[in-house]
Formats: C-alpha cells, sequence, structure tokens
C-alpha cells in the first residue's frame, strides 16, 4: 500500500502538467481532466485510509522512499513520503474537499476561456499541499509549502488583466516569502543542531538540545505558520487573495493552504513542547489574531473580505489551540477540519451569490437573496449555524473544545486565554449573523452592473450546488461524527493527547459559548435585521474605519516596507551610478584630464619629438654618471 | 697638450650639431648638422684610436663615413621627393603625426 | 597515449570559429547552422567528458601535459575535477541555445555593404569563448590559465561593443555611444584585475618557481613549499582581486549592468551565465587550492562583501527601470551567494555554490533570453513600455515567470537546490550572516514578481496588441532551458555525484571540517 | 711626422689644434646660424676640412684623406646639388614658430654639452698608447686598415657594400616617378590644346628688346607690362622672375626725354606718353 503515496502527489501533479503544457485541443475536456484527476487522488486517499484503519493505532504510520533528493557531504535530503494520521487527516480533507470545489469549478468558470489553465492551477496546487503533508523532512516540506504559495500566487491572480488581481497575487507571495524566511532558517537551525532536518531523527530528539535552542526554532517555525496562514503581523495578504476566483478562495485561502501553518506547528509538536516559551507567543499570537480577523470582518461590506477576516480569526483560534500543547493539538486540528468544511461552503456560497448577482461582492448592495436563491441560502445558512457554534453542528463541537482547552491552559494566561476565546465566538456570531442578514434578509438594494444590466439573482447550476449541499452536510455532521467516532484516539499516536483540566467545568464552558454566541446574534439582529441596511457605508466609528482598512495594517506597511523601499532603492541606484561607479569614473576622467594635457606635448613637430629625446638622452648620461659616481 | 682636448672638441662640435638639429627648419641644414654630429663622433674614435694604440677606432669611423653617405643618399632623396610634392622643406610643414 | 580528449572539447570549438569566420559574406545562413553543429558536437563531446569522469578516482582525470615554455617552466596542462567538468558541460549546454535564440541578431541591416560579414563574425565570435571558456576551465597550469583569462576579453569585447541589442530608446548614434561605452568599461575593468593577477602569477613563479597548480599545491600541502604569511595574502589578493571583478562582488560590479544592458540578450547570457563563472570557478580552483591560509584570513572580509552583493544586488534590482538591467543586478545578487558559498568552507556550501554557479546559468539563461524575445517584439528594454502581455503572448509569458521563478529560487526548480545549500552551509559556519543571506530569498521574490507584474499583467497596452507568441525556434530555446531547470531541481544527483568529490578535496586542501551538528542523531529506522 | 702623430702632442699640434679647433667650432656655430642653406653648407664643409687635418694629426691618414675627398668632395657636393634644386637663394626665417622650443634645445644643449664634458673630465684618459705600433705592424697606416676590414670586420664591409647598394636603389626609387599613362603624342597635345582653347600658339618667348634674354626674366605685353607666361614655370613657382618692365619703361622715358629736349618738339606728348606708360605699369 505505501507505493500508493506517491501515486497521491502524482495524479494531480500529472493533470497538473498535461492541463498547463497541453494547448488548446484541451480546452474542452481539460475541466474533465483535472476533476478526474483530483478525484482519483481522493479514491487513493479512501483506500489508504481503510488500509489505515485496519491497521493497530502505533503501527498506522506509512512510509515511502523515492529516492534522494540533494545527496551532499553531510546532507541528505530525499525525496521521500511519510503517511500517518495527521497527514491522513489532511489528505481526504484536501482531496475530498479539493475534488467538490474541482467540480463546483465546472459550472463557476463555465464563460471564462482560461477554464483549462484554471483547472490546471488547481491541480498543481492539490498536489503540492498532498507534497506539504505528506512529506517525510522539513525541506520537501518546504518545497510543498513554496508550490502551494505558487498556486496560490499564480490563482490569486488568475484574473491578470485587473491590476487589483495582480498587486493581490503579488503581495501575497512577498508576504509569503518573508514567512519562508522563518522556515528556511528553522531548518538551517535543525540541520546544524541535529544534522538533519528529517521528521523523524529531529523530533525523537528534540529533548536532548537546549531550550533555547528550541525556542528559536519554534519561533521562527511560527513566522513561517504566520505567513501561510496570514496571523498576526503577517496577515494583510489574505484580504487581497479574494481577488481571485471564488473556488480558490474557498479551497485554499479558507479550507487547505491558510491552515498548513497549523499543520506545520502541530507536526513540530514535540519541538514546541520543550520550548514553553515559543508555545507561549503561539497562543498570543493565535489570541490576537482571532481577535484581529473578527474585528475585521465586522466591519467588512465585501462577502468575501468579511468571510476572510473570519477564516483570519478561525485560523487564529487552531493556532491558539496548538499552542496549548497536548491539550489542544487535536482540537485544533479538528477545528481545522470542520472549519475547511464550513467555511469552505461558505465561501462557496458566496461564489453561487456572487454569480447570481453579476460578480457583485459587495453586501450593502444584496438583501432579501434568500427566496431567489433557496438551495445557496440553506447550504450557506448551515455553514452559518456551524460557524457561529450552533449547538450539534460541526463547528459547535471543535469550537468549544478549544475554549475549553483555554481555560485549561491554567493560571493568569488560561484565563485571560479563555475570555479571548468566549469573546472571539461572540464577535463571530456577531459578524456572521451580520453577513446572513444582510444577503439574504431585508429588502432588495440591488444595483445594475457598470453594463447598465440589472442583477437576475438565480439559482446556480447542479455542478455547483451538489458540493455546496456536501459541504453543508460535512458543516452539519463532521462534528458530531468526529466527537463521537473517536477523532481524538486517531491523532493520539502522532500528536499526543492530555486531558485538560479546566479551572470550571466543562458544560460552564459550553454554556458560556452558547451565551455568548446569542448575544453576538442577537447584537447583530439589532443592528442590521431590525432596521433597514444603508446602501451607502454610514461613515462609522473609529474602529470601524480602521477596520475597514484591516486595522491600518495595510497602512502601516505601505508607509513604512512601501514607501521606505521604495526610496531606499532609488537613493541606492542614484548611489550605485554615482557613488561606486563615479569613484571609478572619476579615476578615469582624472587619468584622461592628464593625457589630455599630455597630448599636447605631442604637437606633431618633428623637432619637438626631438627635443625629448634629446632631453631624455641627456637624463640617461646624467644617470650614468651618477651612478658610476656612487 | 693632452689629445683629451679633441674629445672636448668633439664633445663641443656633437653638442652644437644637435642644437642645430633642433633649432632649424629647413630640412637641408638639419641634415647637414646631423653631418655635423657624425663627424664630430668621428673624431672622438680616431682619438680613442690613438689613446688605445689600435686601428679599430678607425674602421669604426671609415664604416660611420660609409654609412653617412648612405644615410645622405637617402635622406636627401627624400627631401627632394617631398619638396617636390610640398614644395617646401620644411620639417614643420610635415607634422601629421599631430592629431 | 590516449585521446586528448580535452584538447579536443576546446579544439573543436575553436576550429569551428574560424571555419564560422571564413563563411563567404552572401552565405549567411550556413555560417549559422556552421556554429550550431559545432557547438552541438561540443556539447557531445562534453558529454563524453562527463561520461568518462569518474567520480571516485583521481581528483584530477583525463589529464593532458606537454611542456610549452621550457624556460619558465610553463606547462599546457590540462585536467578535470568534479567542478570543472559540471562548469564544462553547463558552457556546452548553452551555447547552442545562445546561438539559437541570436539566429537574427547579427543579420546585416539594409544599410551595410553586402561584403560586410556580422554574422559570420558574431557566431564565430561566441565559439571563441566558449573555446577558451572551457580550456580555461581546463587548464591546471597557472600561466596558461591567466593566458585564457584575459583573452576571452578580446571576443568579448567585440561581442558587446560590435553587436548590441537593437532595441534602444535613443538615437543610433547614442546607441552605439552607449555600447561602446559599456564595451570599453567591460574591457578596462577586467584588464585591470587581470594586470594585477598577472603581478601575482609572476609573483607565484617567484616563489614556487613553477606555474603547475598540481604541483603547487602538493608542495604546499607536505610542507616542501614553505610560503610567508605576508607573502600568500598579497598573492592571494592579486588573484582575488582579478577574480572579484570578473565574478563580480561589490564594488567592482558596475561593469556588468553595462554590458548587460548594451550587449545583446544571447550575449548578455554569454556574459553572466559562461564567463563570469570562470572567476568563480578560479576562486574554488586557485584562491582556495594555492592559497589555503590566505583564503582562512580573508574569509571574514570576503563573507561581509558577499552579503553586501546579495542584498545590495537585490535592491537595485528593484529599482530599475531596464529589463535586462535589472537582470544584471539580479545575477550579482546571484554572485553574491555563489562566493558566499565558496567561502563559507562547508562542504554543504561549497557544493550548492558549484551547484549555483550551473543553476545560475541556466536560470539566468532561460530568464534573460526570453526577455530578449520580449525586447525584440516591441523594441524597448524599459519595464514600463510593457504591460498585458500575458494576454496576448500567454506561452512567452509563461516561460518568463518560470524563468523568472527559477531566478527567485523556487522549490522543484533547480536554483532552489544550490541556494539552499548555500545557506545551510553558511549558516552552519557563519549563523548571522545565513540570516541576512536569507533576507535575499524576499528581496528576489520582489524583483522578479514586480517585473513580472509591471510587464505580464494589468491591461493590455496598445502597443504590445499585436505581439506574437513565441516562434518555433524560440520554442526550441527555452523548453530544454526549462526542462533542465525541473530536472536538476528534483534530480539533482548526476551533478552531485560529480560535484562532491572535488568538494571533499577542496575542503582537505584548506584543511577546514564541517562544524558537527550538536546532537548525534540515530537513523530512525522508519526515515530509511 | 708619423712618430710624432703616435707618441705625443708637440707644440705644433697644440698650436694647431687651438688655431683650427677655433675655426672648426666658428664653422659648427656658422653651419647652424647662417640663414641661407649654401651659405651652411659651406662653413660645414670648412669644419670638415679641419677635421680632416685633425685626423690625420691623430695618425688616421687614410680617413684624412677620405674626409677630404669622399666627405667633403663628395658627400657636401651633393648637399650643395640638392640645395641648388631647392633653391638657393631661399633664405630661411630664423625665427623660431614652435612654443618653447629654442629655449629647450638650448638647455637640453647645455646641460648636455655640460654633462659630456664631465663625463670626458671624469674619466681617467692619461695614458696615450700612440698609433705607431699599430701603423707600421702591416707596414703602414692604409695596410694595417685593410687587413683589419678583410679579416675582422670582412662582414661588417660586405653589409655596408650592401648597405650602399640599397641606398642607391632606394634614392633613385624615391625621386623616380614612374610614368604610369602612355606619353602623349604631339597631335593628342595639340587636339587638347584646341579643345581647351587656350595659348593656341606657343608660348611667348621671354627676353625684352634684346636687352634682357635671360630666361628669368619675362617679356613685355605691347602696353609694357611683364607676361608672366614667358617665364618657364618652375620659376614662377619659386617667385624668381625678374621683372625688368620698370627699369625698360625708365628708359624708354628717359630716352623720350632726351630726344624731346633735343629736338624741342612739345613736352606734352613725351609726358602723356609717360603717364601711359606708368598708368599701365601700375
Amino acid at each position: 500500500m505505501e507505493n500508493l503515496i506517491a501515486l497521491l502527489i502524482g495524479a494531480p501533479l500529472l493533470g497538473a502538467a498535461v492541463l498547463l503544457c497541453g494547448g488548446r485541443r484541451l480546452d474542452r475536456a481539460g475541466h474533465w481532466l483535472g476533476t478526474l484527476l483530483a478525484a482519483v487522488s481522493f479514491a487513493v486517499g479512501l483506500a489508504l485510509f481503510a488500509d489505515m484503519l485496519g491497521k493497530d493505532a502505533e503501527d498506522r504510520a506509512m512510509h515511502q522512499h523515492l529516492f534522494s533528493w540533494i545527496p551532499v557531504e553531510g546532507f541528505q535530503a530525499d525525496i521521500a513520503f511519510q503517511l500517518d494520521q495527521l497527514s491522513m487527516t489532511f489528505v481526504l480533507l484536501i482531496t475530498g474537499v479539493g475534488t467538490l470545489i474541482h467540480v463546483y469549478s465546472i459550472g463557476y468558470m463555465e464563460h471564462d476561456e482560461r477554464r483549462r489553465r484554471f483547472f490546471g492551477y488547481l491541480n498543481l496546487f492539490v498536489a503540492a499541499m498532498l507534497l506539504l503533508v505528506l512529506a517525510d523532512n522539513y525541506l520537501l516540506l518546504y518545497f510543498g509549502w513554496e508550490g502551494v504559495g505558487l498556486a496560490s500566487y499564480l490563482l490569486i491572480g488568475f484574473w491578470q488583466h485587473k491590476p487589483s488581481a495582480a498587486t493581490a497575487a503579488k503581495k501575497a507571495f512577498l508576504v509569503n516569502r518573508v514567512g519562508d524566511i522563518g522556515l528556511s532558517i528553522a531548518i538551517m537551525l535543525m540541520f546544524t543542531t541535529f544534522g538533519t532536518f528529517a521528521f523523524g531523527p529531529v523530533l525523537a530528539s528534540a529533548g536532548e538540545t537546549s531550550e533555547g535552542k528550541l525556542t528559536a526554532i519554534g519561533l521562527m517555525l511560527l513566522l513561517a505558520a504566520c505567513g501561510k496562514s496570514a496571523q498576526v503581523p503577517l496577515q494583510s495578504w489574505l484580504g487581497d487573495a479574494m481577488e481571485g476566483p471564488t473556488p480558490v478562495s474557498a479551497l485554499i485561502h479558507a479550507a487547505t493552504m491558510v491552515t498548513a501553518g497549523v499543520y506545520l506547528i502541530v507536526r513540530s509538536a514535540d519541538i514546541f513542547d520543550a520550548a514553553p516559551d515559543a508555545q507561549l507567543v503561539v497562543t498570543i499570537v493565535g489570541a490576537v489574531t482571532l481577535l484581529f480577523g473578527a474585528i475585521v470582518g465586522c466591519a467588512k461590506d465585501d462577502i468575501k473580505k468579511a468571510l476572510a477576516g473570519s477564516t483570519m480569526s478561525q485560523i487564529g483560534y487552531m493556532i491558539l489551540a496548538a499552542g496549548l500543547g497536548p491539550i489542544g493539538y487535536v482540537f485544533a486540528i479538528m477545528h481545522l477540519v470542520t472549519h475547511g468544511f464550513f467555511k469552505a461552503g461558505l465561501f462557496l456560497g458566496a461564489g453561487s451569490v456572487m454569480h447570481g448577482m453579476n460578480d457583485e461582492v459587495d453586501m450593502r448592495k444584496y438583501g432579501g437573496l434568500r427566496k431567489y436563491m433557496p438551495l445557496t441560502f440553506v447550504t450557506f445558512g448551515l455553514g452559518y449555524l456551524a460557524i457561529i457554534g450552533f449547538p450539534g453542528l460541526s463547528g459547535f463541537f471543535s469550537k468549544d473544545k478549544i475554549i475549553e482547552a483555554a481555560f485549561a491552559k491554567g493560571g493568569t494566561e488560561g484565563w485571560i486565554l479563555g475570555a479571548v476565546t468566549l469573546l472571539g465566538a461572540a464577535i463571530t456570531a456577531y459578524y456572521m449573523t451580520r453577513v446572513m442578514l444582510m444577503t439574504f434578509f431585508g429588502e432588495k438594494r440591488w444595483q445594475d452592473d457598470a453594463d447598465g444590466n440589472p442583477p437576475h439573482p438565480h439559482e446556480s447550476p447542479k455542478s455547483m450546488v451538489i458540493p455546496m449541499v456536501l459541504l453543508a452536510v460535512g458543516s452539519v455532521a463532521g462534528g458530531a461524527v468526529f466527537e463521537f467516532t473517536g477523532f481524538v484516539e486517531w491523532l493520539e499516536p502522532v500528536t499526543g493527547f492530555e486531558h485538560g483540566h479546566a479551572p470550571i467545568s466543562a458544560a460552564a464552558v459550553t454554556a458560556a459559548t452558547v451565551a455568548v454566541m446569542v448575544i453576538g446574534v442577537g447584537l447583530a439582529y439589532l443592528q442590521y435585521g431590525r432596521r433597514p441596511v444603508p446602501v451607502v457605508a454610514p461613515r462609522g466609528s473609529l474602529l470601524t474605519r480602521a477596520a475597514r482598512r484591516d486595522l491600518l495594517q495595510d497602512d502601516f506597511n505601505h508607509a513604512v516596507f512601501v514607501t521606505g523601499g521604495t526610496h531606499l532603492t532609488r537613493s541606492l541606484v542614484y548611489v550605485d551610478h554615482t557613488l561606486v561607479d563615479g569613484v571609478v569614473n572619476g579615476t578615469a576622467a582624472s587619468v584622461g584630464g592628464l593625457s589630455g594635457r599630455l597630448r599636447k606635448l605631442q604637437n606633431g613637430y618633428v623637432r619637438s619629438y626631438a627635443v625629448s629625446m634629446f632631453g631624455g638622452t641627456a637624463v640617461l648620461i646624467a644617470a650614468t654618471l651618477l651612478m658610476r659616481a656612487v | 697638450m693632452n689629445p683629451v682636448n679633441y674629445l672636448y672638441l668633439a664633445a663641443l662640435l656633437f653638442t652644437i650639431g644637435a642644437v642645430g638639429v633642433l633649432i632649424r627648419r629647413n630640412a637641408i641644414v638639419v641634415f647637414m648638422c646631423v653631418e655635423l654630429m657624425l663627424n664630430a663622433c668621428n673624431l672622438a674614435f680616431v682619438t680613442f684610436s690613438r689613446m688605445h694604440g689600435n686601428l679599430d677606432g678607425q674602421i669604426i669611423a671609415f664604416f660611420t663615413m660609409v654609412v653617412a653617405a648612405a644615410e645622405v643618399v637617402v635622406g636627401l632623396a627624400i627631401i627632394v621627393s617631398v619638396f617636390r610634392s610640398r614644395h617646401s622643406a620644411s620639417v614643420d610643414d610635415a607634422s601629421l603625426m599631430k592629431l | 597515449m590516449s585521446f586528448p580528449l580535452l584538447t579536443a572539447t576546446a579544439a573543436v570549438p575553436a576550429v569551428g570559429a574560424i571555419l564560422t569566420a571564413a563563411v563567404p559574406a552572401g552565405r549567411r545562413t550556413a555560417a549559422k547552422w556552421l556554429a550550431l553543429l559545432v557547438s552541438l558536437a561540443t556539447l557531445v563531446l562534453a558529454a563524453v567528458v562527463f561520461a568518462r569522469f569518474e567520480p571516485g578516482g583521481d581528483r584530477y582525470q583525463l589529464v593532458e601535459s606537454h611542456s610549452w615554455i621550457r624556460d619558465f617552466g610553463v606547462r599546457y596542462e590540462l585536467g578535470v575535477d568534479g567542478i570543472g567538468v559540471a562548469l564544462i558541460a553547463l558552457t556546452a549546454l548553452l551555447i547552442p541555445f545562445i546561438v539559437l535564440a541570436g539566429w537574427h541578431d547579427a543579420d546585416p541591416l539594409e544599410t551595410q555593404s553586402k561584403r560586410w560579414r556580422p554574422t559570420q563574425g558574431f557566431f564565430a565570435l561566441i565559439l571563441m569563448v566558449e573555446a577558451m571558456v572551457i580550456l580555461s576551465f581546463e587548464a591546471t597550469d597557472v600561466f596558461l590559465f591567466y593566458i585564457l583569462f584575459e583573452a576571452m576579453l578580446i571576443p568579448m569585447y567585440f561581442l558587446i561593443g560590435g553587436f548590441g541589442d537593437r532595441a534602444h530608446g535613443g538615437t543610433d548614434e547614442n546607441a552605439a555611444a552607449q555600447r561602446s561605452y559599456a564595451a570599453v568599461k567591460f574591457l578596462l575593468y577586467n584588464l585591470v584585475g587581470g594586470l594585477i593577477m598577472l603581478a601575482a602569477v609572476i609573483g607565484l613563479y617567484v616563489v614556487a618557481g613553477n606555474f603547475s597548480l598540481t604541483e603547487i599545491a602538493e608542495a604546499r600541502a607536505n610542507g616542501s613549499l614553505e610560503m610567508a604569511g605576508s607573502t600568500e595574502k598579497w598573492l592571494f589578493l592579486g588573484f582575488f582581486f582579478a577574480f572579484a571583478v570578473k565574478a563580480p562582488l561589490w564594488p567592482l560590479h558596475t561593469w556588468l549592468p553595462n554590458a548587460m544592458g548594451e550587449a545583446t540578450a544571447p550575449v548578455a547570457v554569454l556574459i553572466t551565465a559562461v564567463v563570469d563563472k570562470v572567476g568563480t570557478f578560479a576562486m574554488l580552483r586557485f584562491c582556495l587550492g594555492l592559497f589555503p591560509e590566505a583564503s582562512k584570513w580573508a574569509t571574514p572580509a570576503i563573507v561581509v562583501l558577499a552579503l553586501i552583493s546579495i542584498v545590495y544586488g537585490a535592491l537595485l534590482a528593484v529599482g530599475q527601470r531596464d529589463i535586462k538591467r535589472l537582470v544584471a543586478y539580479a545575477s550579482i545578487s546571484h554572485f553574491g551567494f555563489i562566493v558566499l558559498g565558496i567561502f563559507a568552507m562547508t562542504s554543504q556550501g561549497q557544493s550548492g555554490a558549484t551547484l549555483y554557479m550551473v543553476n545560475h546559468g541556466i536560470s539566468t539563461a532561460a530568464l534573460m533570453l526570453v526577455a530578449g524575445f520580449l525586447i525584440s517584439r516591441r523594441g524597448s528594454r524599459l519595464i514600463a513600455d510593457y504591460g498585458g502581455v500575458q494576454k496576448v503572448a500567454p506561452v512567452l509569458a509563461g516561460t518568463f515567470l518560470i524563468g523568472g521563478l527559477a531566478t527567485l529560487s523556487l522549490p522543484g526548480l533547480a536554483p532552489f537546490v544550490s541556494e539552499f545549500l548555500v545557506l545551510v552551509g553558511t549558516f552552519a559556519r557563519y549563523p548571522a550572516a545565513g540570516v541576512v543571506a536569507t533576507t535575499g530569498i524576499v528581496l528576489a521574490a520582489l524583483y522578479v514578481l514586480v517585473l513580472y507584474q509591471r510587464t505580464m499583467t494589468g491591461p493590455v497596452k496598445e502597443e504590445v496588441r499585436s505581439m506574437p507568441d513565441l516562434r518555433p525556434r524560440e520554442l526550441a530555446v527555452v523548453v530544454p532551458l526549462i526542462a533542465v531547470l525541473l530536472f536538476l531541481g528534483v534530480f539533482p544527483k548526476p551533478l552531485t555525484d560529480v560535484v562532491n568529490p572535488a568538494v571533499r578535496h577542496t575542503m582537505s586542501d584548506v584543511q577546514r571540517t564541517d562544524p558537527q551538528p550538536e546532537v548525534t542523531v540515530q537513523k530512525v529506522e522508519a526515515a530509511k | 711626422m708619423s712618430a710624432l702623430a703616435a707618441y705625443a702632442t708637440s707644440t705644433g699640434e697644440a698650436f694647431q689644434f687651438w688655431v683650427l679647433g677655433t675655426v672648426a667650432v666658428i664653422g659648427a656655430l656658422c653651419t647652424i646660424l647662417m640663414r641661407k642653406a649654401v651659405h651652411s653648407a659651406l662653413c660645414l664643409a670648412g669644419t670638415m676640412i679641419v677635421l680632416a687635418v685633425f685626423y690625420l694629426a691623430n695618425g688616421a691618414y687614410f680617413l684624412g684623406i677620405v674626409q677630404i675627398v669622399v666627405y667633403t668632395g663628395a658627400i657636401m657636393m651633393l648637399f650643395l646639388f640638392v640645395v641648388m634644386l631647392v633653391g638657393v637663394t631661399a633664405a630661411d626665417s630664423l625665427k623660431e614658430t614652435i612654443k618653447g622650443q629654442r629655449w629647450w634645445a638650448a638647455a637640453c644643449g647645455l646641460g648636455f654639452g655640460v654633462l659630456l664634458f664631465a663625463g670626458i673630465g671624469n674619466a681617467a684618459l692619461t695614458e696615450f698608447a700612440g698609433l705607431g705600433a699599430a701603423n707600421t705592424a702591416h707596414g703602414g697606416n692604409v695596410e694595417g686598415l685593410a687587413a683589419l676590414i678583410f679579416t675582422k670586420y670582412v662582414f661588417a664591409f660586405e653589409i655596408t657594400g650592401a648597405l650602399l647598394i640599397t641606398a642607391s636603389v632606394g634614392a633613385m626609387l624615391l625621386t623616380h616617378r614612374e610614368r604610369t599613362e602612355r606619353a602623349r603624342t604631339q597631335r593628342e597635345l595639340a587636339e587638347q590644346r584646341v579643345r581647351e582653347g587656350r595659348h593656341l600658339p606657343p608660348l611667348p618667348a621671354p627676353g625684352v628688346y634684346a636687352r634682357h634674354n635671360a630666361v628669368d626674366v619675362p617679356g613685355l605685353l605691347p602696353d609694357g607690362t611683364p607676361s608672366e607666361l614667358t617665364v618657364i614655370s618652375t620659376l614662377r613657382k619659386r617667385g624668381q622672375v625678374r621683372d625688368v618692365s620698370g627699369e625698360a619703361l625708365a628708359d624708354l622715358k628717359a630716352l623720350e626725354q632726351r630726344s624731346a629736349e633735343r629736338l624741342g618738339r612739345g613736352r606734352d606728348d613725351a609726358r602723356d606718353g609717360a603717364r601711359d606708360g606708368e598708368e599701365a605699369n601700375r
């Protein structure tokens, strides 16, 4: 069975290669081929899953060694895969949700002339993401890590003729690269510390080195995770990334790629467990992002950006949980999977809405859509209930566990983290209700598009609706399934698990969670359900305005990095031209000036030359005489 | 009298000839000055010959004369052909080496 | 006496150059085909060299040795180690593509006389450069190497000054002036470097009594040749200066952007991908091989210069408005990495540096040649003159992007392997330097993506609307290069197998061992 | 005499040296200071003769004679010949045209001379072997030279022979102008002249009324002005045309005046005639 692991990656990779190199001949069948290969990968994943379930919990990890990648003295990097329970979870999520979104895209991208290439990119993404989660060493993980970055770049900028899309793609790649510095330094640190960077040996001997080194490695891994998972301070790209086609937002920027940071931290659990300081920073980052994303999500009128803020916030939950150590790893992954379902569903719903509304994204121009798009409304609604943690739905189970674990951290930290998670839950309920109300309820606020066509909201084609329905099912049932089929036991051999002991009872936490949810929903209803929503956004409070601008982080980046960088490069270009080159040119000019003066001696008159010859002879005689005299 | 005086005389004549080469523009006169320098050398050779008591110095002076004759023939031919084309025998007129 | 394979590898392009130059004026297509065939034949020979080279064998293989100038102990002495083999392979691999890419670059203008034969001259000069570069990778005699090092400036000078980019903003006279400025600058910089090296070569002879690299290195190793510390340092500096100009290292780099900007794209590739490699190659072979102590003494300063090159080159690339100058500054940044890897003096760093030379050659060739195709279509080198090309010429844009991604060292493409090895190697010895160098990867992403964004994306500009996509000849240039980049990115083993033993020898030259990891890890069985 | 010359310097030789040495230096100075090339040549010839005497005094009898016969006699005559060819009357301007040339020349010359003198003064030149033995070894100076030339210096001698041949051939080549086109026949020349329409008849002869028949005197036109055409082009180019028209007119005027006085005829006519002549002259 091990040999099938390569097939997991190989199928979508083949699809990408064929679709991208195949040319226009494949235009008509390309999307089917892409979808088929994603489905093949999913099928292989299921087969491997079935095989894995048949084994003992401890023996479930599978390895496949393909070949030595970079064989250099003292440096072994292999193309080798490791499929354990953690990877398996991701494989199923990636290929499953990935396949659904492929199907969805068939309808969504129907009118795009470059649909073949879109599927090529999607396949490329799936392959890279699988490589990321299947790698058995950090360098190969880095390969996948950058691969998904590339796919994300290509897909965000898929509509390249829009300057905003091209800029957003570039921004995403660059911010991710900053995070990549972290990953590469972490790998280098591992290499100098352990002499290798394969998961097995590094994690097994993590305890043998100093805590300081491990903290450094941990913080660098966190930096990488921040970049990929859009955590503060590297979160700024995610909102802009919504320029990409909606299926991309659903797959990459909600369900899978952005959660790679969580995977990285959970995968490196042994390192973090031995470095409590790093763990603390992880939780702080998670907590800050959780609130940051939630606040941003409250202020955005663009439906996708509101959802992007929500994604950021939900990943904040996961990171926070991952930072809690063995009491949180499992729940981080569990929330990751449930979030993958409901957020993908929400994005697909949003895409469906946009599909029917002439690609309008401003929620203030929606309203009353539930009658026109009943299926979208229902699936979106179920996703909504899941994310706010409506009891019994998937989000409820996973989020509740994280909040409980946060309290279980213990001490003041535990209280603070618990409070933050609860606050986050309230805000989540608030902004998601706002989205729901502005989109599907209230009166119509539709506007003609740029060409003057009034929108004709309609239900999307089957290829789009079916994936939405399936994801809605997952959003509803996922949590319960995990809760009652032993997700904890499933992951425990990989991540380890301890029961957290919260200072308050689990029932109290659950009650509090439900209570803050109700408060959040109620507040949103008061603001958006009872009163009509203005088409033009009101000026809003200082916080609202700041949140609309991503809490000014973009402005900060622009002022410091973009403007400063532009000035720096401009001045360096000047310096290079005047100073570095100038020194050389100055030397040349002075030599030239001297020669110009010397040239006057060469006046072309034989007699002048004769004088110099004669003088030279005299000097030679003088020198000879002097030498003899001495 | 010390025969070294001949050497002083040779040196003086040589210097006069050299200065003449430098200050005259007429190519023929320049040539004459060159001849003067050669003759000064010859005088020195002959004096050295006497000083050392062998005839090699005279031989060299003899060869110098032959070479001088050859040189004069070619040099004057050049002057004549230059004069033919430029109607001038001034060495300053031939300043094409100047950029 | 066996077949002189190394001589043949250099002689084939040299003879080919003469034959190409002799093709009559009217038969310029024949000259092109001849040049292509000769370069392919050289590639075959280089492949034979690669195959005949045994990684486990002697340090220098396929050795040829003949007396040349007996009085000074100068010998015609050739031999290749793994590093030389890799770079010969690179050179022989790139030249056919350079020839193919420059197929029409030297066609005579309508206004020129019928007897004028620029095409023949262009291809003959390229082959001449190839011959000299290959021979300089083979030479194990310092004097022979020096002569080749200098002699290759002559054809390069004519290639830069005589065959400029026809896409220029100003008038013809203006362009000609710029071009001759660039060519003279190239020549002067390199001549000054070469002159200083000549002094050091003579000094070496005075000290050692012969020019043979192998003999001197051996004598130094077994202690029969003592060299005073200061002597060694001065000689080292003399050699290093020349190589640093050629490489080029900050602050001796300013000739490169001019030369690459003014030359045609294939010639620019020839400069940066082939000729400049002689500089970094010579650092490895001569600086470290002949002056190990001085190399160690100078390492801190050189590491700092390399770091400055990396960051400075990348920052200046960001600030460029001219596509070709941008690539030139990017190359300066990359050469910083190569030098860093060499002087980190770890196995990973030096293997990485060697691989970097090869990979940088291929990736820059891919990027620069596609850029050349782009420029030839629009007739402008300014980034601002482009926009939306992706919509009009998707294949061109796609290949350009892949070239760019290789330049920014995306995993999966060859440069990543080498860049990461350099970083790891440097980090193991000098952690701070490793961290600073890592910022280079962000800046690389910045200049590549900004370039791509401004030229390829956005609304289609009026001037590019009718731009044709890549033609078959151009595809034949780009596709194999990209294939090689992908192959070496995933499976660099053929190259590392050859390079590893050579690096081991170099490490023993400088008597340095790799820093050992802090924790010795038992290999987990499962990882196998 | 030979013994005298060989061994020591007598008072007579000293006297001879001081007198003739002064002459030689004056001759040399005149060579470089005379404005006319022909004068320079004559001064140089004088210096050379003095040198010939010094050669004799130094025991180089053969060279002394050769100096007079070959150098002064042949080479200097060659100089004079070329001077004539170029223009014997042309005087050079001694005004210097190159800035600082004269000062540099003087300074260099002075420095050079001082150095030479210092060098000679420094050298230990007190021993004089004399030429007596050398000259008598083969029976005389000429025989001694011959013995050396045809033994030790035979190669150099042969080479100088080759040099002389080459030089003479070279001189011929330099001055000889190859005719590159066919010589035109008289008919063709005549036709050309007709075609060009100038001077159909032969050019007028030089000379005036049989008073001045020299070739450098232009013939006078009917109005009394000289005609350049009558003088050959070489002289014209050199500017060596002697204008005698004014002289002729003055003579004519004087004659007319005299005859008028004698005949007592009207002066007005004569004055008119003279005025006409003057105007035409102008």
